[in-house]
C-alpha cells in the first residue's frame, strides 16, 4: 500500500507539474467567477442552481421562456390538437449535438422520459401522458389521456430540472445513474480535459450551433455567442473575488452581496445589477412531524412572531434589493395575490404580541425548537438567527444547530425525533422560477408523503385545490385556485414565508448585451 | 632572580565576578606567573576558580554572565582584558592556545580533523592549500599520532580519546605558541592513556620552550609534570612554590589537608585472615548487549553483539570489601548491575546465600533486592531532585511494609551515622553538597539494613578531600555491621585503601583477583603491573611528604 | 541505507492502515449524504434513494470498507462521487499548486528563519535576540488568513505590485509563477519562520554552549566561521526534525491560505470534499498526506545522515 | 570536578532569577489576566447582549455607544469581542487540558511498557501523519458544530504530541540513578510512574499546554473561517473574523479588532511558554 501510495504521489507529483494548464487569459476568453463550484455535471439529476446554469450552456430545450416568461419555440414549435390532447413538436432546422450528429424526435423522446424520470413536476405530467411517438426525425407527437395545459410550460420551465435535450444513448442512462458524457445541442461545448471539479470548467464555443433568429430573451430566442471560451472559475473568497474583477483578472462576478456593493460603486470599470428577473424566496420550513411544531396554532404563532423585514434587511441589508409581499409564488409572478396577508401586515410589535398571545393560549409546553443554521451558505447564516431571536421573544424555547450546508441538507430529510438527529425548522430560498405555480412547487405540497419536500405537510384541501389548479382550463380559474392555496398555506402555517430578494451579478464595464434570466446566460454577452 | 625575563603569562590580581544584580566574586584576586619553558600547575577542588583563571587568559569567559572586574593579565606584557576582541582573536590559536578537558566533545564531531586542524592556519596564516596539508600532517607527526593522510580524512569519533587529545593538543601547538593552557587534559582518560599524554606535553613543552598552565583536581598528576605549583581555593591563591618544594612543606594547613587526603597506593597490611561465610557468589556471569540503533541499521549494518561482561566468577565473603578495578569498558560497572539485578544476566548464576536471584522475579526478587543495595556514582542524580530526602529515604522501607513512624526514627538515626544532621531530612537534594548527598544515598541503603553494599564508582564524582571522608565513612559502617561490600573503581589507590581483595577487569574478564595487598605490591599479570605503572603520582610518597624510594627517617 | 529505508517503509503500513481505518469509520459513522450534494438540495427523498442505491451507499461498512481497501491495494483510490472523476486525477490537478506553495512557503521560511535563529542565539539576551524573537512569536500570533488580507491589500490592491489572487503553474513562466505565489508563500512562512527560527535559536544555544565551540573560539577563528561552519551543522538536526513535523502545520496553513488566495489547491479540495461528503475523494487525500508525512520524515531521518557523521559510519 | 560548574552555576543562578521576570513577560502575564478577567466578567462589562439584533444598525462605525462598531447583523462588535474572549479562553483551556489529560497516562503507559510501545506509538504516528486541520475539519464538519465538537477536534491531533513529549520525558528520566534506585528498594512500576516520573513531566507539560492554549485558539479561528467551527449564534474571535471577512474592505474593524485582541493574547501566551520554558528547562537548572 504504502509502496503504491508512493509511485502514486511521486507520478501525479510529476504530472501536475508538468501539466501545462493553458490558462492564460485572451481576449476573446470570458472569465465568470460563480457563486459556488461546480462538481456534479449531471444536469437531468441535480436540482443544483450552477448545475443547471451549466445544463444550459451545454444543452438546449425544446421550448423557452422569454423575458416576459412567455412560452417561445426554441428547439421546437409545437402545434396543440383542438381536444387538448395531443401535443405535436416539430424540430427546426440545423439542430446538432456537439458530436456532430443531428437531432432527432427519438433523441427528444429519450430525453423526456429522463426528464420525467427526475423532476418532480415532470413526473406529473406523465401522469397524464398517454405515449410518445416520433412521427419522423424532426416530428413528434405527445399523447395525452386528459388535458394538462401546463405541458408547454414545463417543458420550457428552467426550474428544478429543465427538461433539457441529449443524444439517446445518454438519455437511457438508467435512472439515478450520473450522465458524464456532456454531449449536448447547446451553444457551448464543454472541454472535460480542463474540468477541475470545484475549480474551473471551461466551456468553447459550439461552432455548429445555429442561433434562432429572433433576438435572445430569457432562456429563449437565438443564443448568439461571442467569445471563444467562457471560462468558470470558483473562488472561495467573495473579497478576493472582487479584487480580482476590479484588477481585471475576471470579467463577470455571478453573484455580489449587497453589502459589497459600495465596493464596487467607487468603480468606473465594473459594473453591476440584477439579472435574474424574479428574486428568489427566503422560506422558515416548519416540521409539521415533530412537537411542537406538529400543533398548527404554535406553528401560526411562530408565523406572527417571524418577521420579513427584519429577516431580509439582516441577511440583504438593502431594500433596494428586496421585496417584502405575501404571496408563496414570487412577488411579481402572474398568480401573485395578497391571500393570507393578514398574518404579515402590522407593524412588528403588533404581531410580536399577536404571537405571545396565541402561542399562550395554544398547547406549546416549552418544548425547545432545533433550528438549524448553515454556516456556509452567505444569505443563509442569518435569517435563522433573526428568526430564533424572534421565536425567543414570543416564548419559543430555542436552540440554533450550527451546522455546514451539507450537513443540514441531509439532516433536514430525517423524520426522526430531535434527539435522534432530526429537526423542527431551518431555512433555506428558493428560487421563484421553481415555486412560481402549485404544480412546481414543492413548499406546498400536501400530501404528507414521506418521499416529499422537507417538512411533510398534511392538508387534503390543498391537494385537491393543486389538483384542481393542474386540470383548470384558464388562467382566471388558474389563479382562483392559487389564490386558495394560497391562504389555506397561511391558515395551516404549511411554512414562513420570509419575503423575496433580488440577486446582484457584476461585470467588467466593457461588457455589453447581457440576457437577463433565470440563470446566468453568457450567450449575447460581448465586448 | 630572572629579572629580566618576560613571563609568558602574568595575572595579576585577577578579579572576576557574575554579572547580574547580585554579583558574586569568582576571583578575589589571584596573582602567578607562568614563564616561558615552564609548566605551572594550577591546582585545587570544584569551585575553586582555577577554570575561570584560563578562560579570562583565553577571553572566553561567556561576558554576558562572568566578567572581570580588575586587576590584568597579561601574555607576553600585553594586557589580555583591555585588548580588543580582534586582537584577542588574533592572539588566539597562534600566541596563546587551549587544550580542554573532553577531548570526546571538544572536536567539532561533524567536520572532518583535517578541516578542523587546518582552520587554525587558515585563521592566521596565509598558506597555500598544499602547504597547508603539509603543515597539517606535520603537526599529526609531532603529537605522533599515527598514519597523518588517514587522520586527516577522519571524523573525531573514528579517533580514540587519546588519539582526540593528541589532535587538539597537535592544534593548539601547531603556530609554536608561547603559552599553553591546558584544562584537565587528561582527566577524561585512562590512566594509561593519561601517562602517555603526560609525558608528550611535556616533551613538546621542552622542544619548544613555551610556557604551560597546566590545570588539574589530580596531585598525582602535579607530581608527574609541574614544574611549580600554584594551590586555589574558591577564588584565592593559597600558595604557590616549586613542585617538590610544596609537596614535601605545604606552607597552608589547606594544602597540607588536601595532601593527607590523597590515598595511598599502598594497600595497609591485611586486617586478619577472618573468613567469614561467602554471601555471595557469582559464577560464569556473562552479559552480552545488542548494539543495534536504527541509526546503525541505517547503514545496512547487523546488530553488533559485545560481551561486557565474559564468564566473570567470584566470592564475596561476610564483612569483606571486594574491589572491582579496571578502565573504562572492562565491564566493572556491568558486573555490578547484573549484581543488582538493573541488567538481566545473559547467563551464569549469581548465588545470594546459595539461591540463585539471576533469573527470579517478582516477590523473589523483591526479598533479594532487599539484602543487596546500591551506592551510585554520581550524587546529583541518584536522589529525585523533587522530593524531600526524608521521601527518598523511607520509599525502600515502606514498600516493605514498615510504618512511618519506625522509618522516621530510624532514618534520623541513620542521618547521625553518615554524619549528617537529623534536621535536614525535610530538604531537598540540591541543598546538600555533593558530598552530603552521597552521604544520604548511603542512609539510604542503609535503612535497608542490607548485608551487602555495591558502591559503584562511589567515590569517583567527589573531591579528594571529602572522597576521604566518605570512603572512611563507608569502611566504618562496613567494620560496624559487619556488612559485605562490593566495590567497583578506576582508581587503584582508592581501591588500595578500602578493598581486602582486589579483582583486576579488562575487557569483560578478570586478569587477576587476590589480597589487595598482594595483587597490588606484586601484580602478577602484565595488564595489572602496567596499570599501576601508569597511576599519576607514583613517584612520590604523600604520606611520608618525599619522593618515594627514599627510606623514612625514623 | 537501502535496507534502513525498505525497514522504514514497512515501518509505514501500519502507521498507514491505521489512518485508513480512522478514516473510513470517521466518514462512514458521522452524518452527511454525499447523495444530496449530487441531487441538490432542492431534491425530494425519492430522488436521493435513487441516487444512494446507484452509489452502493446503503451496503454494508465491512463491505464497502473490504471493496475499499482491496482497490487501493490495486492501486485503485476510486471515483469521486461528485464528480465521477478519479480521484487521483482530481489531486493530480490540485497537488501542483499545493506543493508549489508549500516549497515556495519552505524556502521563504529558510531564507529568513536561520539567519534570525543564529543570530538571535548569537545575541543571547540582548535586544536582537528580543526583537527576532518577538518579531517571530508575532508571525505565529496573527492567523493566517488575516496576514493575507493585509498582504492582499497592502502589495496587491493599494500598492498594485503584484496579482491580488491566482496561480499560473510554472511551466508558464517563472516571473507569472513567482508573481502569483509570493505573497501566499509569505503569508504561510509567517508562521512558519517563527517556529523555525525559535526552533534554531534554541539549538544553536545549546550548540553554542558545547565545548567544540569552545575550541573553535580558541583557535582564533572568525565568529561567523563559528556560528556557521561550527554551530549551526550540529544544529541542524532539531532544526530538521521541526521542518519534517511541521508538515502538518504547513498543511493546516495551505487550507486556510488557497481560500485566501484562491489558488486551486489540495487544501480547497479537500474543504470541498469533506463539506460536499465525497467519501472517496476525502480518504484518498488524508491517507495521501498522512503518507506525505511519513514519507517527509523518512527522508528527514535519512538526512541526518547527511549532517552527522556518526550517523553514517557508526 | 572543574570549575565550570560554577560557571553554569552562575549562568543558572542568573536565570533562575525568578523574581525578576523580564518586562515582556509582566507585560504578557497582564494582558493575558485582561483578557481572562474581560471573558471571565464580560456579562458585567459588556454595554449589550452579544446576540442582541438590530436590523437597521448594521455595519455602523465605531461610536460612543458601539466602541467598535457594529457587524453584519447590527450586534455590538465591542460586546462580542468581550464575550469571544470567554468562548476562546475555554477553548484555549479545555484543549490544552484535555489533549494532556489524555496524553499524559498515554505517554506514561508508552514510556514505561515497551509493550504497549510499539502499538501506541504506531497508532500515534498515524494520528500525527493526519494533519491536524483537515482532522478537525472532518470531525466538526461530520459531527455537529458545537463548542464540545470543536474542542475535541482541535484535542485530538495534539494528543499525540504530549504522548510523545511525555514518552520522552519517560524515557530519559527511567534510566536516572535516581529511578534505578527506587527499583532496587523495592518501589513497584506503578509507584514509581506515579512517583518519579510522573512528576518529572509536568515541566515540560505545562509549557506544552501553553502552547496548545494558544494553537487552539489560533485552529478555533481558523475553523470558523472555514465556515466548520462554533455555531455562529456563539461569539467567538474566529466567529466574528469569519463574519466580517466578507465586509474587510469596507469594515475592517470587524476583522482588526478580533485579530488584534487575538494576536495579544496568543503572542502573551506564548511568551510566558517561553518564559516558563526557560526557567523549568532541566539544562538551566542548578546541579552543584
Amino acid at each position: 500500500m504504502t509502496l503504491s501510495l508512493r509511485s502514486c504521489l511521486l507520478a501525479t507529483a510529476c504530472v501536475a507539474s508538468m501539466l501545462a494548464l493553458p490558462g492564460f487569459t485572451r481576449a476573446d476568453d470570458l472569465n465568470v467567477v460563480l457563486s459556488a463550484p461546480l462538481r456534479s455535471l449531471d444536469a437531468t439529476t441535480s436540482t443544483a442552481r450552477i448545475t443547471r446554469t451549466h445544463g444550459f450552456m451545454v444543452y438546449d430545450t425544446l421550448l423557452g421562456l422569454d423575458g416576459d416568461m412567455k412560452v417561445q419555440p426554441e428547439m421546437a414549435s409545437y402545434a396543440v390538437s383542438d381536444d387538448n390532447l395531443v401535443y405535436t413538436f416539430t424540430l427546426r432546422d440545423g439542430l446538432t449535438f456537439h458530436d456532430g450528429t443531428p437531432v432527432t424526435a427519438a433523441d427528444c423522446i429519450a430525453s423526456l422520459k429522463r426528464w420525467a424520470d427526475h423532476d418532480g413536476a415532470g413526473g406529473k405530467m406523465m401522469g397524464f401522458v398517454k405515449s410518445m411517438d416520433a412521427s419522423s426525425d424532426k416530428e413528434f407527437t405527445i399523447t395525452l389521456s386528459a388535458p394538462f395545459g401546463q405541458l408547454p410550460d414545463l417543458l420550457a420551465k428552467p426550474s428544478p430540472i429543465p427538461a433539457f435535450i441529449l443524444p439517446k444513448r445518454l438519455a437511457e442512462t438508467p435512472k439515478g445513474e450520473q450522465i458524464t458524457d456532456m454531449t449536448g445541442s447547446g451553444p457551448f461545448m464543454f472541454v472535460a480535459d480542463e474540468f477541475q471539479p470545484g475549480v474551473r470548467a471551461v466551456y468553447e464555443k459550439f461552432d455548429g450551433y445555429v442561433p434562432r433568429d429572433e433576438p435572445a430573451s430569457g432562456n429563449a430566442g437565438g443564443k448568439v455567442v461571442h467569445f471563444d471560451r467562457v471560462i468558470w472559475e470558483v473562488m472561495p473568497d467573495i473579497q478576493t473575488a472582487i479584487n480580482a474583477l476590479r484588477a481585471g483578472d475576471v470579467d463577470y462576478l455571478e453573484s455580489l452581496p449587497t453589502d459589497l456593493v459600495p465596493l464596487v460603486e467607487m468603480s468606473d470599470t465594473i459594473d453591476y445589477g440584477v439579472i435574474k428577473p424574479v428574486g428568489s424566496q427566503v422560506t422558515g420550513q416548519f416540521n409539521h412531524l415533530l412537537p411542537p411544531f406538529d400543533d398548527v396554532d404554535v406553528r401560526r404563532a411562530a408565523m406572527y412572531a417571524l418577521d420579513q423585514e427584519q429577516i431580509l434587511m439582516t441577511a440583504i441589508g438593502n431594500p433596494k434589493y428586496f421585496t417584502l409581499c405575501a404571496s408563496i409564488y414570487g412577488c411579481s409572478v402572474p398568480l401573485a395575490s395578497e391571500a393570507g396577508s393578514e398574518y404579515l401586515n402590522g407593524s412588528a410589535d403588533e404581531r410580536m404580541a399577536k404571537a405571545k398571545e396565541i402561542l399562550a393560549a395554544s398547547d406549546y409546553d416549552g418544548t425547545p425548537v432545533l433550528m438549524l443554521q448553515p454556516t456556509d451558505i452567505a444569505v443563509l447564516q442569518a435569517p435563522p438567527i433573526v428568526a430564533a431571536e424572534r421565536l425567543r421573544e414570543a416564548g419559543f424555547n430555542v436552540e440554533v444547530a450550527s451546522m455546514d450546508w451539507a450537513t443540514l441538507s441531509s439532516r433536514r430529510t430525517s423524520m426522526e425525533p430531535v434527539a435522534d438527529g432530526g429537526w423542527n425548522m431551518f431555512f433555506t430560498f428558493w428560487g421563484v422560477e421553481g415555486i412560481w405555480n402549485p404544480l412546481s412547487s414543492v413548499l406546498i405540497d400536501g400530501t404528507g408523503d414521506p418521499s416529499a419536500w422537507s417538512g411533510w405537510r398534511k392538508s387534503d384541501e390543498v391537494e385537491a385545490l393543486r389538483a384542481a389548479y393542474v386540470a383548470a382550463p384558464t388562467f382566471e380559474e388558474q389563479k382562483a385556485a392559487a389564490t386558495q392555496i394560497q391562504q389555506l398555506v397561511y391558515d395551516q402555517a404549511f411554512y414562513f414565508n420570509g419575503g423575496e430578494f433580488m440577486s446582484l451579478s457584476a461585470w467588467s464595464a466593457d461588457l455589453d448585451g447581457i440576457v437577463p434570466g433565470m440563470v446566468n446566460q453568457f450567450w449575447g454577452i460581448h465586448r | 632572580m630572572k629579572a629580566a625575563l618576560t613571563p609568558a603569562l602574568s595575572v595579576r590580581n585577577l578579579h572576576v565576578a557574575t554579572t547580574g544584580t547580585n554579583p558574586t566574586e569568582i576571583l578575589k584576586g589571584i596573582s602567578f606567573d607562568v614563564n616561558p619553558g615552564e609548566i605551572v600547575c594550577l591546582v585545587g577542588e570544584s569551585g575553586s576558580g582555577k577554570s575561570v583563571t584560563s578562560l579570562v587568559a583565553m577571553d572566553l569567559l561567556p561576558k554576558q554572565e562572568i566578567r572581570p572586574t580588575g586587576g590584568a593579565v597579561l601574555l607576553n606584557g600585553e594586557d589580555i582584558l583591555t585588548a580588543t576582541p580582534a586582537r584577542t582573536k588574533a592572539l588566539r590559536g597562534a600566541e596563546m592556545a587551549m587544550v580542554f578537558q573532553e577531548p570526546m566533545t571538544a572536536l567539532n564531531p561533524v567536520l572532518r580533523i583535517g578541516l578542523q586542524m587546518e582552520e587554525v592556519f587558515l585563521a592566521h596564516r596565509k598558506m597555500t592549500g598544499p602547504d597547508r596539508r603539509q603543515a597539517v600532517f606535520e603537526a599529526f607527526e609531532a603529537v605522533q599520532l599515527p598514519n597523518p593522510p588517514r587522520i586527516y580524512d577522519s571524523f573525531p569519533h573514528q579517533l580514540s580519546g587519546g588519539q582526540r587529545q593528541r589532535v587538539m593538543i597537535a592544534m593548539a601547538l601547531a603556530l609554536k605558541p608561547r603559552l599553553l593552557i591546558a584544562d584537565e587534559p587528561t582527566t577524561a582518560l585512562d590512566v594509561t592513556t593519561q601517562k602517555q599524554i603526560l609525558t608528550l606535553i611535556r616533551q613538546l613543552q621542552e622542544e619548544n620552550g613555551t610556557a604551560v598552565l597546566f590545570i588539574t583536581h589530580d596531585m598525582g598528576v602535579v607530581v608527574d609534570i609541574a614544574d611549580r605549583v600554584c594551590v586555589m581555593r574558591n577564588g584565592e591563591v593559597m600558595e604557590t612554590g616549586p613542585v617538590h618544594e610544596l609537596l614535601a612543606a605545604p606552607k597552608t594547613d589547606y594544602t597540607r589537608s588536601l595532601l593527607a587526603a590523597i590515598p595511598s597506593l599502598t594497600p595497609p597490611e591485611p586486617a586478619g585472615e577472618e573468613r567469614g561465610d561467602i554471601v555471595l557468589e557469582v559464577s560464569a556471569l556473562s552479559k552480552e548487549f545488542r548494539l543495534g540503533n536504527p541509526l546503525a541499521r541505517l547503514i545496512g549494518k547487523p546488530d553488533h553483539v559485545v560481551k561486557a561482561v565474559d564468564e566473570v566468577s567470584f566470592c564475596l565473603r561476610r564483612g569483606r570489601t571486594l574491589g572491582i578495578v579496571g578502565e573504562s569498558g572492562s565491564g566493572k560497572s556491568t558486573v555490578a548491575r547484573c549484581v543488582m539485578r538493573l541488567e538481566d544476566p545473559s547467563s551464569g548464576a549469581i548465588l545470594l546465600d546459595g539461591h540463585d536471584i539471576s533469573t527470579v522475579q517478582g516477590g523473589a526478587l523483591m526479598r533479594a533486592r532487599k539484602r543487596l543495595q546500591m551506592v551510585f556514582q554520581d550524587p546529583n542524580r541518584s536522589l529525585n531532585p523533587r522530593i524531600p530526602i526524608l521521601e527518598s529515604l523511607s520509599e525502600g522501607p515502606m514498600n516493605y511494609g514498615e510504618d512511618r513512624t519506625s522509618i522516621h526514627a530510624r532514618a534520623a538515626e541513620v542521618m547521625e551515622i553518615v554524619g549528617l544532621d537529623p534536621t535536614g531530612l525535610l530538604r531537598y537534594p540540591h541543598q546538600f553538597s555533593g558530598g552530603q548527598r552521597q552521604r544520604i544515598a548511603i542512609a539510604r541503603a542503609l535503612l535497608m539494613e542490607p548485608e551487602i553494599i555495591v558502591a559503584d564508582e562511589a567515590v569517583s564524582a567527589l573531591d579528594v578531600s571529602v572522597q576521604a571522608q566518605v570512603l572512611d565513612l563507608l569502611d566504618q559502617i562496613r567494620r560496624e555491621r559487619n556488612l559485605s561490600m562490593l566495590f567497583i573503581t578506576h582508581d587503584l589507590r582508592v581501591a588500595a585503601q578500602i578493598c581486602d581483595e582486589v579483582m583486576v577487569m579488562r575487557n569483560g574478564r578478570v586478569v587477576e583477583m587476590g589480597p589487595a595487598s598482594e595483587v597490588l605490591a606484586n601484580p602478577k599479570h602484565p595488564y595489572t603491573a602496567a596499570l599501576i605503572d601508569a597511576a599519576p603520582g607514583r613517584s612520590w610518597d604523600f604520606v611520608a611528604g618525599q619522593p618515594v624510594g627514599i627510606p623514612v627517617p625514623s | 541505507m537501502i535496507h534502513y529505508f525498505v525497514k522504514r517503509l514497512l515501518m509505514a503500513i501500519p502507521v498507514m492502515f491505521f489512518v485508513a481505518v480512522f478514516v473510513f469509520l470517521l466518514l462512514r459513522l458521522t452524518p452527511g449524504d454525499p447523495a444530496i450534494i449530487i441531487a441538490g438540495d432542492q431534491a425530494t427523498q425519492a430522488q436521493l434513494e435513487t441516487i444512494r442505491e446507484n452509489l452502493g451507499l446503503d451496503e454494508p461498512l465491512l463491505g464497502q470498507f473490504v471493496t475499499w481497501m482491496g482497490n487501493l491495494m490495486r492501486g485503485d483510490f476510486g471515483v469521486s462521487l461528485i464528480s465521477q472523476k478519479p480521484v487521483l486525477t482530481l489531486i493530480g490537478q490540485r497537488i501542483g499548486p499545493t506543493l508549489s506553495l508549500a516549497l515556495a512557503a519552505m524556502s521563504l521560511t529558510l531564507f529568513f528563519a536561520l539567519p534570525l535563529g543564529v543570530m538571535a542565539a548569537w545575541r543571547h539576551g540582548k535586544l536582537l535576540d528580543r526583537a527576532v524573537m518577538i518579531f517571530s512569536v508575532l508571525g505565529f500570533s496573527v492567523p493566517v488568513f488575516v496576514t493575507g488580507y493585509v498582504l492582499i491589500s497592502v502589495f496587491a490592491v493599494n500598492l498594485q505590485l503584484l496579482p491580488v489572487q491566482g496561480y499560473r503553474p510554472l511551466s508558464e513562466g517563472l516571473v507569472p509563477f513567482l508573481q502569483r505565489i509570493f505573497l501566499p508563500a509569505l503569508a504561510l512562512a509567517s508562521i512558519y519562520i517563527a517556529l523555525v527560527s525559535r526552533m534554531t535559536r534554541a539549538s544553536m544555544l545549546e550548540i553554542l554552549q558545547e565545548d567544540y565551540v569552545r575550541t573553535a573560539r580558541a583557535k582564533g577563528l572568525n565568529e561567523s566561521v563559528v556560528l556557521f561552519r561550527h554551530a549551526l551543522r550540529n544544529a541542524a538536526i532539531p532544526i530538521l526534525t521541526i521542518v519534517g513535523t511541521g508538515f502538518a502545520m504547513l498543511i493546516s496553513g495551505v487550507v486556510v491560505t488557497e481560500s485566501v488566495f484562491n489558488i486551486p489547491g489540495l487544501g480547497r479540495l479537500v474543504v470541498d470534499a469533506v463539506l460536499a461528503r465525497d467519501y472517496p475523494l476525502i480518504q484518498a487525500i488524508i491517507l495521501l498526506t498522512a503518507g506525505i508525512y511519513v514519507l517527509i520524515n523518512l527522508l528527514i531521518d535519512l538526512s541526518y545522515a547527511l549532517t552527522d557523521p556518526r550517523v553514517r559510519y557508526q | 570536578m572543574t570549575d565550570m560548574i560554577s560557571v553554569r552555576a552562575a549562568r543558572a543562578r542568573r536565570l533562575l532569577a525568578l523574581p525578576r521576570p523580564g518586562w515582556l513577560t509582566v507585560a504578557a502575564i497582564v494582558v493575558l489576566a485582561l483578557i481572562v478577567l474581560a471573558g471571565a466578567f464580560a456579562p458585567l462589562l459588556a454595554p449589550f447582549e452579544p446576540t442582541e439584533l438590530n436590523s437597521m444598525m448594521r455595519l455602523k462605525p465605531a461610536d460612543a455607544t458601539h466602541w467598535m462598531g457594529t457587524d453584519s447583523y447590527g450586534r455590538d462588535l465591542f460586546s462580542r469581542v468581550l464575550y469571544g474572549a470567554r468562548i476562546s479562553m475555554i477553548v484555549g483551556f479545555s484543549t490544552a487540558l484535555g489533549s494532556l489529560a489524555i496524553g499524559l497516562p498515554l505517554g506514561l503507559i508508552a514510556g514505561w511498557f515497551p509493550l504497549a510501545d510499539g502499538v501506541l506509538m504506531r497508532i500515534m504516528d498515524g494520528l500525527m501523519a493526519i494533519p491536524g486541520i483537515l482532522l478537525a475539519i472532518a470531525v466538526v464538519a461530520l459531527t455537529k458544530a458545537g463548542l464540545v465538537t470543536v474542542i475535541i477536534a482541535i484535542m485530538l491531533p495534539e494528543i499525540p504530541q504530549v504522548v510523545r513529549l511525555v514518552r520522552a520525558r519517560v524515557i530519559s528520566v527511567r534510566n536516572e540513578a535516581y529511578v534505578e534506585a527506587a527499583r532496587l528498594l523495592g518501589t513497584s512500576s506503578t509507584r514509581i510512574i506515579w512517583r518519579h516520573l510522573l512528576p518529572a513531566t509536568f515541566g515540560p507539560m505545562i509549557v506544552q499546554g501553553t502552547y496548545i492554549y494558544a494553537a487552539a485558539i489560533l485552529t478555533e479561528a481558523a475553523l470558523s473561517f472555514l465556515g466548520v467551527g462554533i455555531g455562529t449564534e456563539t461569539p467567538t474571535w474566529g466567529n466574528i473574523m469569519a463574519e466580517g471577512r466578507l465586509y474587510f474592505a469596507l469594515t475592517p474593524s470587524l476583522v482588526f479588532w478580533p485579530a488584534v485582541v487575538l494576536s495579544f493574547c496568543i503572542l502573551s501566551i506564548n511568551i510566558l511558554g517561553d518564559a516558563l520554558r526557560d526557567s523549568l528547562d532541566p539544562k538551566m537548572k542548578a546541579r552543584g
